[in-house]
């Protein structure tokens, strides 16, 4: 099992003839995602060749898409002046994931974009985020392949390349994923942690899960009051930015302490007043959760 | 982005909001000038990007041109938590009845831009909401509908008793929410928003951040970014397209992607040493960004030992050691440079880097320990 | 028992101290309505005396009102040009039916504020309508209480002294009322023929329905429809605007026949088709009635 | 309110929608003047508040200056569907490819701004919609996000396949709905949307009903009316407060109520007779709205007979039947006129009534009855 994406994952490709969206098209092709189709308006009727010689047909628009090919999922590379208009669009269409890979989305677009998709009762991941793989089943974004392994760990991550850290240590010493998530970077986001830790908790194959947080909001210290009343498999935490000054981004349009709200200590301290294995170093993560898991 | 104070009454006063006249000089004698025009009373108040103006003693009272002239001429050159104002603001000081606060900002849980409100205005907003949070009104904007009437009329009942008060401030804050969607901000404030003893409000003071992933479609605003203001080093890094924050440390730190940036600087100062800067070069393995990413560290005269973290992934580990070997061949680099390279194909990359003469690690630890012990020297 | 108001309703009249708004609510509180609260914004603090001294409290907010005094229904006599804003007001404040007798919103503010109190699950009857009137219990709105008395018939209308006329006939006859209610003649209405037939069939009180339509639209078409798969009880019908010419708005916003569609014919034949007894002349209504009584 | 095809093209234009260039004559000498202008081919189009202008011969193709003078001498001064052609539009012919159509109304059902698109254009949309429904795409707009992005592309996608034109057809559709809301238009209509042979979108007619509703706010719409368009009793009616509609028959109908007026005008079928109009002089006793109404009534050379169908409800039947009296008083009506008044105090009322001389009844049947008898006379 696997939360959000699995087999049965059918991926339209909204910003296909881009360059990051071809780009890990193919790459998600290569990994096995059943790319069903691609959208990029005025170019409808063009095909896309994956990497091993496959076709995938491009339409204009979602609705066509989505009505010609079954597509269930979707994931935007559309550039941030568009990404919200295709994420709408996408929600309207009939897909139940949408995964917003675009960074640099105007955030009262995203707004609206999350108001719209809470009334259709459609998921966004993202903005602003690595997209999720499930290892052998289906990877959507742009999460490094090789780096993943089949396991029983959840990794959900506010982060990308740190989250690449995590997982590549995981797999390094044999333990495997069932999904890693990266949730996104934005100060406002579709799927927070708490979802995750949900999906997490029902999926009868995730053993323990690995929860990276960062500096900036108050989601990791809600996740944690959620560990603690709801979760009956076993959290390590990290959290990112001990060192980050107040009041200033970092990177991640969501990595800002504001006054004294959203830093790091207070985020750990949260972590650790429920029961969530604090890892001090990225490095003590895969030791702390060998420890869970013995 | 941060914008100035005057900055933001100009945004302010687009949206209808009442602010009193006001004029920018940069000198002593602007200031003097502008003071005798208003022919009155006067506040002579320094435009930095930080809060605790008042408190570092840069906004002043002044009861003629002269003093304006004098305070200016102290506030003119001030460091105030790190930044040198360049610019004072002249406006004619206010009768002040009241003191309110009314602000605006992107909340997370809620998902949407959220009023908060006081009749305590004058003093820090975050103190008042700890300490006396019933004195606080909070409403979240729903997207769909924008700031209602009823919405605007219900936080300023909060903040008067006098009809013709709530009226004016009512209209302040449906102006107040215009003036944030149309700025394409993230945070606004009027702190004070006053009352005079004749019955009007005004916004006397004016903050307002705006959402950088606002700025293409809003070039007016994006027209506001004050380079002089901003160290010479986070302007080279937006040009470049890295993410720099200057910290006080002597390692300087190069890192791909925003979360293991951070997750470095911990780890530096874990091993006992002190970061130097945030620095996100993102997943590209071009040259030029790594260039920049090097001029803008090593710019800094504290640095003395440069790190980079670099995690592989889509990027090929080769492809980011030939663009870090090609870059410091371009410069000269005088700190010492070590490089932790992981992910796909590190093997191949680690050669590359060696070969090159750096210093190679596939650990983070092993990386952060020896930069640590480089910078110390 | 009765629809929609009845004896534990708790009156909040907006606009209380405009002209149309102070008449109506002396009106109201001579039937016994329990009217427990004004709102005109700056006149907070102030009271309105009834008709016999009773006193009424004004509120600044619609808020403060329903906190203050328990109030569950509101009533709207502002002025067009604010009506909206007073109607989303009153959705917001937690009053569960808002009566909106005002005429003349424009409907694009309709639509918003309907959708809005979609959002919140609150009913919205009108605007630009009677209101309502439960004899012996409560009167929110305009209908003139003489012609009213307590009985087993259900009246629903789109027009106002046309509804009087046929009630009026009614109680001629000794034929009272569970509720009479005006749903409005504009195009853009909240509560519905249907929403009230379904409340009237639900009504045990209710023994027979008049309903009262007009040209324009479709709803009594759809009303129809549904009382010939839907109801159990008796319905009368009558429809305004047999010579009316296409094209022309005839007094109410909504009454207008759109090209070849909104006929009273039209109406008239989905009545007969449906089961619905139709009078041609109003005069023939309390006939049909007492044929469906006997 | 409905405005001319040159008002609503004007609207169009202020949304950025391309419509072809037009100037608006009164006369013969003017529409030659203006089509040697254009020096081209040019349109002359009857500028009327009635749909089936080409059918009725106002709408012409003319080759030039002196056919353009020939036509609009024609059709200047003509009646279509009972209205007279005060004013004719001239616009350059356009090259036309293709007809589309795209409409805006207020659909009742979905309680919203609904679009209707067919890429049958330049026929009637009620008859694409009846003969081939599978020619029409629908679309409600949500009010709370109003009409998105890919929705306008949706609609355009029906009329199009060529790329280029999608995208000038998604913007004239988006473009459309800001007209329709800006306007606070109640209907509009763009039929046909053409397209050149060069590859263009034009929208070269124009319909656009307006909510009267909006008027209040609207003053630069409000300004759009045109009281030669319309019969100066509905003009009369309006500044009076009247709601009156003109009809063919001899029977003069004055209703309190605009329900009880249309079923007073059914009756007066019922029985026999013919309205002569349509009358609500709402709930008021106010004797200048009666005398009003009656003068507009009896401006009507068709009217034979006045009735009064009144249902004193709040208002009281005395105060009614006062008010017909004083206001009879003043002025000479020649038709008989006949009184039904009922409701509350309606003894008193109907005493007043005939004390003044007049046939008062309470029965809405027996004075409909009456009132055809007396204008069959």
């Amino acid at each position: 099992m696997s939360i959000f994406i699995d087999n049965d994952t059918r991926l339209v490709v909204q910003g296909i003839t881009g360059r990051d969206g071809s780009f890990h098209t193919g790459q998600m092709m290569e990994y096995g995602t059943q790319v069903v189709a691609g959208v990029t308006p005025g170019k409808g009727g063009q095909i896309f060749e994956g990497p091993n010689g496959e076709t995938v047909p491009i339409f204009n628009a979602m609705d066509e898409a989505v009505a010609q090919t079954g597509a269930n999922t979707s994931v935007v590379y559309v550039p941030p002046a568009f990404a919200s208009d295709a994420i709408l669009e996408a929600v309207d269409s009939g897909v139940s994931l949408v995964v917003a890979i675009t960074e640099g989305v105007p955030v009262l677009d995203m707004a609206r974009a999350h108001a719209f998709a809470g009334d259709r009762g459609v998921r966004i991941l993202g903005p602003n985020c690595p997209g999720l793989l499930s290892p052998g089943k289906s990877k959507v974004g742009i999460l490094p392949a090789q780096i993943v392994t089949e396991g029983p760990i959840g990794v959900v991550s506010r982060s990308g390349t740190l989250t690449y850290e995590a997982v590549f240590q995981l797999t390094s010493v044999g333990l495997g994923q069932t999904t890693c998530v990266g949730i996104g970077g934005d100060p406002l986001i579709g799927t927070n942690f708490i979802d995750c830790l949900e999906a997490f908790e029902a999926d009868p194959e995730t053993a323990a899960v690995v929860m990276i947080g960062e500096i900036g909001g108050t989601d990791e210290q809600e996740a944690a009051a959620y560990v603690q009343a709801n979760m009956s498999k076993p959290v390590v935490g990290f959290i990112a930015g001990q060192t980050a000054p107040p009041g200033r981004q970092m990177g991640h349009a969501g990595a800002i302490i504001s006054g004294s709200a959203g830093t790091a200590e207070e985020k750990m301290k949260a972590f650790q007043d429920n029961g969530i294995a604090v890892a001090q170093r990225p490095a003590d993560i895969v030791g702390l959760i060998q420890d869970t898991l013995a | 982005m941060d914008i100035h104070e005057y900055q933001a009454k100009e945004r302010f006063a687009l949206a209808g909001i009442p602010v009193p006249p006001g004029r920018i000089a940069t000198t002593a004698d602007e200031a003097e000038a502008i003071a005798n025009e208003y022919g009155c009373a006067v506040m002579v108040k320094a435009q930095v990007h930080s809060g605790g103006r008042g408190k570092a003693g840069g906004v002043k009272y002044c009861n003629d041109a002269s003093e304006a002239r004098e305070h200016a001429s102290n506030i003119l050159g001030m460091d105030i938590n790190g930044l040198t104002v360049e610019k004072v603001l002249v406006t004619p000081a206010e009768d002040i009845e009241t003191e309110a606060y009314v602000g605006v900002l992107i909340d997370r849980k809620n998902q949407a831009a959220t009023f908060m409100v006081s009749p305590d205005g004058g003093m820090d907003i975050e103190e008042v909401a700890a300490s006396t949070p019933d004195r606080i009104r909070k409403l979240s904007v729903d997207p769909r509908y924008g700031l209602l009437p009823h919405q605007a009329l219900w936080l300023a009942n909060f903040l008067y008793d006098d009809p013709a008060l709530i009226k004016q401030a009512s209209k302040v804050v449906a102006q107040l929410y215009d003036s944030f969607v149309n700025s394409g901000a993230s945070m606004t404030e009027i702190n004070p928003l006053i009352t005079t003893p004749d019955g009007e409000v005004k916004a006397i003071d004016a903050k307002m951040t705006i959402d950088g992933n606002e700025l293409f479609r809003r070039p007016d605003v994006a027209g506001m970014r004050d380079l002089a203001a901003e160290p010479a080093s986070e302007t080279k890094a937006r040009e470049a397209g890295l993410s720099y924050v200057k910290l006080d440390g002597n390692v300087g730190c190069c890192v791909n992607g925003a979360g293991l940036a951070m997750a470095t600087m911990d780890l530096v100062k874990y091993y006992g040493g002190e970061p130097a800067n945030f620095l996100d070069i993102g997943g590209s393995s071009n040259p030029d960004k790594v260039v920049s990413a090097l001029e803008i560290i090593t710019s800094d005269p504290n640095v003395k030992a440069i790190l980079f973290n670099i995690f592989g992934g889509i990027t090929r580990c080769d492809d980011v050691a030939n663009g870090i070997v090609e870059a410091t061949k371009r410069i000269d680099i005088e700190p010492p440079i070590v490089i932790r390279l992981t992910g796909t194909n590190e093997d191949l990359g680690l050669q590359i880097l060696e070969e090159a003469g750096f210093s190679a690690y596939t650990s983070m630890d092993d990386v952060v320990e020896k930069a640590v012990e480089l910078a110390k020297g």
